[in-house]
């Protein structure tokens, strides 16, 4: 069992230098991870709310880039998956817009946009 | 002179001929690739680990115009077009707009992170994450081969006016609220206009 | 006659009519609460006479009876009848009881006369004797029991009819709670009937015992017998459960002649009778009745002779005469049993009457050695107490004579310690009332004392009572009443001259006794008691029985339930809120994901998406099979 | 089908919540006539059926059905036999005394109504249903206005009543959840996938058909006993009613020991007996034993109080105690012995709570110690105590008499020694019963209770509603009996066949061997 597992990974020079050349749908899902990972690390530990809203529209991005990837790269027959990159997209917008309105109201009504500060949320 | 240039047209194809044999347009189409993924990457980690606030908006922007570049990579320009004006225009100014609005005296240590062990916390999550996204990722179809789907705008255009009218239209509604909704939290509602 | 026979429902059924009416309608009227209830008991009374001429022109024996009945409820299957059962006992029963409660009730009105509660005395007086009358018809077990309870519960608000007195709201508490550990294991011995017999009707019964008896023997039967006798020890005041019965003297005077005279305490000795079928086949029991019964009645008389108050004396004579007729019932007479119980509730009644009589009359002074001379002043009442006491101390031709010699004849025949048991108790008894009738009645009259003859209301009753008390004994003695009232075989039992003589002398010297102490004071009472030192202030004080179960109440009721309590709130419940802290400890630890910023949750969520993400993988390489598609 | 007198008994005080949610604020008059009227009107109704109730036929009758959730063979079915029809009307006689007992409310009079009125039409949802999932439904319907009404207009003594409230209803939702799982898992067992259905003539045909193994009937009648245990208040689950009493308000506490608690024993009775009678009589020992340690331990308890409600409350334990006892004594008799109980115990137990509940609205004093002598001033409150009082300790003529005598009866037969122990009970009762009453009522009067008024008027209703049921049923039992009997009796071959069924002291491994 253990070595179907690693199946995957049991891969010659050439594989990997065939990976390293030809650039396809894996790349992108690659980078479209550690883009993910690096917001979400961002958001994680972010004190300040406007950092926080950074992160968040890297992450989104990294989604988008999956999907413009997918859409790109799969045997499909029409653009839906940009389209639903657009339409991210235009979520993506409102949100930012409301948060950064949002972010301003906070920091007008508590001075502070420091994300410690805002735990109304527990009881 | 033809024969100069048939003799050099003989070299260049030549060396087309060598540098296709030994896939050259795949090594420049990568190189590009690595280039513009580096710079998406990079700015990214700005964003995250810069201690100024304006740089990790600046490295934002920096990140946004990676990511659309990648788009045109994938002959998604319109997308590519979306992204360079939604994100790396609008999305940007808002971002700076807001810091400026809640700014604060010390700008150079403006973009404060929690302590060492929540970021150690953080780390180990979003790298457990990252990892289990690479398995996947690398568990997903090996594809190269580029769909071709014909006019891209047309086809947007066809899908977002037939198929996806509906939510076309309820995103419309929702950018809408949105402005109206920035509008009111930003400027306030005081109790006595209720 | 047959009319009679087929309505003697009729008999407790119009005073717990009256009972109902009075209660509805003219609680607060006195004068018409009062005719309403005695007109319902007189017409009840008049049906007990004709009933009981029924019988006896019917020839309606012990083993031929008028049975009527309809079942009132089926449990699962089991009918439960309620009806009526007609025998000579019933009719003597019927007679005696309405006989009674008509002459108290007439009391009443005299007695009650000022106060503003004597609606409420004559509709619970007219449930007293429906009940009782209700329980003598009974056809089975459950009826009587029900009619018990009823009993119970009238002696309980007839007690505690004075409920603002805490002495009286105690003695009716403890007058309930008293029969009813009795009821306890009577409902227990009920129970096992049904459950071994399938009946508890008392005709089937009768039919089903001797042959369960001769096949099964009777080792099963003891154990129903003696729980069905710990009814009668509660109800009929014998010992160990004799305490209530002193103390419910706190209830108005007219109650306790009808408690200790007709109703209530004969209900035990009743019950036995009823039952006898059942305990005569139980030799072991048949000895626990005849010595619970011999016990209880020294044991009483020998309280009562340093008792002060007047109606405690008669109370622990009643006891005393209870005792008696459980030895009767021991010894196997039903019909000394049955005699001594007619003739004991006429002059008991009396004497309680006398006692309600001259109480009253010296303004609520219950403590004899304050009378004195009351029979210049209550020469009635003087009177017919000398009746009364003659009766009871068993001097010829007073009705004690006849019965008491027939149990003493039957104490003879079977057991020598029993029969000097009983003749010792005679002789005590006669001196104790000897000496509450001297101390009362003879010598000077008091400076303060306030006695006057009572009124006619009160005097008329107490007349006829004496009467009967004269005639009774010797009626039944020249009648038969054995020829009619009897189990197993009749025999005629002549007065023994031996025996009666025996007990004639012994009361003669106890009268005389008491006559030299108390008028005479020849000897002086106090340096007796002296004398006596110990044993005086054991029977004083009742040899400390109420103090005992004040301890055990203390230790194994009160102090039991303390220790419940405890464990309830310190163990159980604590083992609950206990539950209740892992519960919220659990949760506080959970809640550590939960501290109200959002980036927690975020952190959360993506170790759950990690999982998810995790499993989705697993899923798919082990269980799908789909492997990498990357190389 | 004629008229759909069920449903409208179910709907009236709903409907009456739904009037009551439409009334202004301050028209509490209106609300108060409104909510009595409706109840009114549901117990006349009820009243009716149980008059048309057709004991020669027995089985379940007024029927009426309407499929709901077809897929998953939910239907709409109410329906009453035997044993839920005297359930149904002392839940009616209850709610009415109830609705008048709390007259005086004040404070939030609309909200209390409303809620008052959906926890009334929950019980009576729980006594109609034919149906398991009606059932669950209307159970979790009772739960949540419980609380609700407990922490609004509760009281606090030795415990708050966050805590009584709160208590009470982590019993309650532990018992629906269990109760959720014993049904599911019957409902699952019972059909394959298709034919399932929550009917309970349904599940009863399966239970015939032997498609629940004795191993599952054990199992999920353990469940459904650590739930309607925990609600009749079985020796260790029993700690939260006594404190929800202490807590709640009258309304509650009357229609908590009246009614809800009685839940327990039906729900025992119709799923846990009917559906499972082969884990019925697995338990049955242990329930015994529960039994008869309840009916000693808390009449312990109940002699050691001091507070009013906690005596009435630990009584009330004890008294379902005999409930439990004649349940798992599982014959005929003892299983007739305890529905009458429930119904007897229910109506004594809600007048003795109208009484106290009257006495601490008009003096703010629960307490024995100080209280004393009311009957110099309180006539009509001393009757219904002493009716109470009488009826508690059993006494013959008022309706709390035959049934015990029926289960004493019942259980003897099989389990001699706990029977004995339980019937000791009787003696306890009496002596914290009378020293109750003798104190409250009785001695010397104080002056300060001179200025209470006697129960008069609306006050008067909870007396003679229920006073009239003690004294009907206890004069004429048959009235109960036979009602009972007409769905009890043709229990009797089952109850036959399940009596040689191994028990728990047969041991587990036996049963489990031969179930699972």
């Amino acid at each position: 069992m253990t070595l179907d597992i690693l199946h995957p990974f049991s891969i010659t020079f050439m594989d990997m230098m065939n990976f390293a050349t030809h650039i396809g749908l894996a790349h992108f899902l690659l980078l479209s991870a550690v883009l993910f990972a690096i917001g979400l690390f961002g958001l994680l530990t972010k004190r300040g709310i406007i950092p926080v809203l950074m992160c968040i529209e890297l992450m989104l991005n990294a989604v988008n880039i999956n999907l413009v990837a997918f859409n790109h790269y799969m045997p499909v027959d029409d653009y839906s998956g940009e389209l639903m990159a657009i339409f991210a997209v235009a979520v993506a917008a409102c949100e930012v817009a409301i948060g950064v309105a949002l972010a301003f109201r906070i920091y007008r009504d508590r001075g502070t946009v420091n994300v410690d500060d805002l735990n109304s949320l527990k009881g | 002179m033809t024969d100069v240039l048939s003799f050099i047209h003989f070299i260049v194809n030549g060396v087309m001929d060598f540098l296709v044999s030994i896939g050259a347009p795949d090594l420049i189409m990568a190189g590009i690739f690595y280039l513009m993924a580096a710079v998406t990457v990079l700015s990214a980690l700005g964003v995250v680990l810069m201690r100024n606030v304006v740089h990790s908006a600046l490295m934002l922007t920096a990140s946004f115009i990676g990511v659309g570049c990648l788009y045109i990579y994938m002959n998604a320009s319109f997308m590519g077009a979306v992204q360079f004006l939604v994100y790396g225009g609008a999305v940007a100014v808002l971002i700076v707009m807001a810091i400026m609005l809640t700014r604060r005296p010390d700008m150079a240590h403006s973009n404060p992170s929690r302590g060492a062990l929540h970021q150690l916390g953080a780390a180990i999550v979003a790298a457990v994450f990252c990892l289990v996204m690479l398995i996947v990722s690398m568990a997903s179809p090996f594809r190269t081969e580029a769909s071709h789907l014909g006019d891209e705008v047309k086809g947007i255009a066809d899908l977002m006016l037939t198929e996806y009218v509906l939510p076309f239209e309820v995103a419309a509604v929702l950018l809408l609220i949105a402005m109206i909704g920035a509008i009111i939290l930003a400027k306030g509602v005081s109790e006595n206009d209720a | 006659m047959d009319f009679a026979l087929t309505h003697a429902y009729l008999i407790p059924l119009l005073p717990a009519l009256a009972f109902v009416v009075i209660l509805a309608f003219t609680r607060l009227d006195k004068k018409k609460s009062a005719a309403i209830a005695i007109s319902m008991m007189s017409v009840s009374f008049v049906l007990a006479l004709l009933t009981a001429g029924a019988v006896l022109t019917d020839h309606l024996v012990m083993s031929a009876t008028y049975i009527a009945k309809a079942v009132w409820v089926t449990i699962g299957g089991i009918p439960i009848s309620m009806g009526m059962l007609v025998d000579p006992l019933t009719a003597m029963m019927l007679f005696v009881v309405t006989t009674v409660s008509l002459l108290v009730q007439i009391y009443s009105i005299g007695y009650m006369a000022h106060d503003p509660g004597a609606g409420r005395f004559f509709a619970f007086l007219s449930l007293f004797s429906a009940s009782m009358l209700g329980l003598v018809i009974s056809v089975s077990f459950i009826q009587m029991y029900a009619f018990w309870e009823l009993v119970g519960l009238c002696s309980y608000l007839l007690i505690g009819f004075y409920y603002y007195k805490d002495s009286a709201r105690e003695a009716a508490k403890k007058a309930f709670i008293t029969t009813r550990i009795g009821d306890f294991g009577m409902l227990l011995g009920i129970i096992a009937c049904q459950v071994a017999f399938g009946t508890v009707d008392f005709m089937e019964l009768r039919s089903i015992v001797p042959q369960y008896v001769w096949s099964s023997g009777t080792s099963f039967l003891t154990i129903v017998g003696i729980l069905l006798f710990i009814g009668p020890i509660g109800k009929s005041g014998q010992f160990p459960l004799h305490v209530w019965l002193p103390d419910a003297m706190e209830g108005p005077t007219p109650v306790s002649a009808l408690i200790h005279a007709a109703t209530m305490v004969v209900a035990g000795v009743y019950l036995v009778g009823r039952a006898y079928f059942i305990f005569s086949q139980l030799p072991i029991v048949m000895e626990i009745i005849a010595w619970v019964g011999g016990f209880t009645a020294i044991f009483a008389a020998s309280i009562a002779i340093t008792q002060r108050p007047f109606k405690k004396i008669l109370a622990y004579s009643t006891i005393s005469q209870l005792g008696y007729m459980m030895l009767a019932l021991g010894v196997g007479s039903l019909t000394a049993s049955m005699f001594h119980l007619m003739t004991h509730a006429f002059f008991k009644a009396l004497l309680f009457l006398c006692a309600g009589a001259v109480i009253e009359a010296m303004n609520d002074e219950a403590d004899i050695f304050k009378m004195g001379g009351l029979r210049h002043r209550m020469p009635t009442t003087f009177a017919c107490m000398t009746i009364g006491v003659l009766a009871i101390s068993g001097i010829p031709p007073f009705a004690g004579f006849f019965s008491k010699d027939m149990i003493l004849a039957a104490a003879r025949e079977v057991s020598m310690p029993l029969y000097i048991i009983a003749t010792i108790t005679a002789f005590m008894t006669a001196f104790y009332m000897a000496r509450l009738l001297f101390v009362a009645f003879l010598g000077d009259v008091k400076d303060d004392c306030p006695a006057e003859e009572t009124n006619a209301f009160m005097r008329w009753p107490l007349v006829v009572l004496a009467a009967l008390s004269v005639v009774s004994g010797a009626a039944g003695h020249f009648l038969d009443f054995g020829e009619w009232i009897h189990y197993g075989p009749y025999h005629e039992e002549a007065i023994d001259p031996v025996i009666a003589g025996v007990s004639i002398v012994l009361t003669l010297i106890a009268y005389g006794l008491a006559y030299e102490i108390y008028v005479k004071k020849r000897w002086s009472a106090m340096e007796i008691s002296h004398r006596l030192g110990f044993i005086y202030t054991l029977s004083y004080n009742k040899y400390y029985v109420d103090e005992f179960y004040a301890l055990v109440r203390g230790a194994f009721i009160d102090g039991l339930a303390a220790v419940c309590y405890w464990l309830d709130v310190h163990v159980v419940q604590a083992i609950l809120d206990g539950l209740a802290h892992v519960v919220s400890l659990v949760s506080e630890i959970l809640s550590i994901a939960q501290n109200g910023q959002v980036q927690r949750y975020v952190a959360v969520f993506y170790c759950g998406v990690i999982v998810l993400a995790l499993y989705g993988i697993y899923y798919a390489v082990r269980v799908l099979g789909i492997l990498g598609g990357a190389f | 089908m004629g008229f759909p007198i069920l449903t409208t008994i179910f709907l009236l005080p709903l409907a009456a919540a739904l009037i009551i949610s439409f009334l202004p604020r301050g028209a509490h008059d209106t609300v108060r006539h409104v909510a009595a009227g409706g109840t009114a009107l549901a117990l006349i109704l009820t009243i009716v059926c149980y008059v048309n109730y057709d004991i020669t036929a027995g089985g379940i009758q007024f029927m009426e059905r309407v499929p709901w959730i077809t897929d998953l063979g939910v239907s709409y079915a109410v329906g009453v036999d035997g044993i839920s029809l005297p359930m149904l009307l002392i839940t009616n006689a209850i709610a009415l005394s109830a609705v008048c007992n709390s007259w005086h409310i004040e404070k939030r009079t609309k909200e209390f109504y409303i809620l008052l009125l959906l926890f009334v039409a929950g019980l009576i949802g729980t006594f109609l249903a034919c149906d398991l999932f009606i059932f669950l439904l209307c159970y979790e319907v009772v739960v949540i206005p419980v609380y609700i009404l407990i922490l609004i207009w509760g009281s606090t003594r030795r415990i708050t009543k966050e805590y009584g409230a709160m208590k009470l209803t982590m019993f309650l939702l532990m018992g629906s959840g269990m109760m959720l799982v014993g049904i599911v898992s019957m409902y699952l067992m019972a059909y394959p996938a298709g034919q399932r259905t929550f009917d309970f003539g349904g599940l009863m045909l399966a239970t015939q058909m032997g498609h629940f193994s004795e191993g599952f009937q054990i199992f999920a009648f353990f469940l459904l006993l650590l739930s309607f245990g925990s609600l009749i208040t079985l020796f260790p689950l029993h700690n939260w009613s006594p404190d929800g009493h202490a807590s709640a308000p009258t309304a509650v506490s009357m229609l908590h020991a009246g009614v809800l608690k009685k839940l327990g024993g039906y729900g025992l009775i119709r799923i846990g007996l009917l559906i499972l009678p082969l884990g019925a009589r697995f338990w049955a020992p242990l329930i015994i034993a529960l039994a008869a340690i309840t009916v000693i331990y808390a009449g312990y308890i109940a002699l050691a109080q001091k507070d009013l409600k906690y005596i009435i409350g630990y009584s009330s334990v004890s008294h379902l105690g005999y409930i439990a006892l004649g349940f798992a004594a599982l014959n005929v008799v003892s299983l007739s012995g305890a529905v009458a109980n429930m119904v007897a115990h229910g109506i004594m137990a809600a007048l003795f709570f109208a009484q106290i509940g009257y006495i601490y609205e008009k003096t703010h004093l629960r307490s024995v110690p100080e209280l004393a002598g009311l009957a110099h001033y309180m006539p009509h409150l001393t009757f219904g105590f002493m009716l109470a009082g009488l009826a508690s300790v059993g006494l013959p003529g008022l309706s709390g008499f035959v049934p015990e005598v029926t289960i004493f009866i019942g259980t003897m037969k099989v389990y001699p020694v706990c029977a004995v122990i339980a019937i000791a009970g009787i003696i306890i009762t009496a002596l914290y019963i009378l020293r109750m009453l003798a104190k409250l009522l009785f001695g010397p009067a104080v002056p300060k209770f001179a200025s209470v008024p006697d129960e008069h008027g609306v006050d008067l209703v909870p007396l003679i509603v229920l006073g009239t049921l003690i004294v009907v049923f206890g004069i004429f039992p048959d009235l109960l009996m036979g009602v009972i009997r007409s769905t009890i009796l043709p229990l009797e071959p089952m109850l036959d066949d399940i009596s040689t069924a191994p028990t728990i002291l047969d041991g587990f491994s036996y049963a489990i061997g031969g179930g699972f």
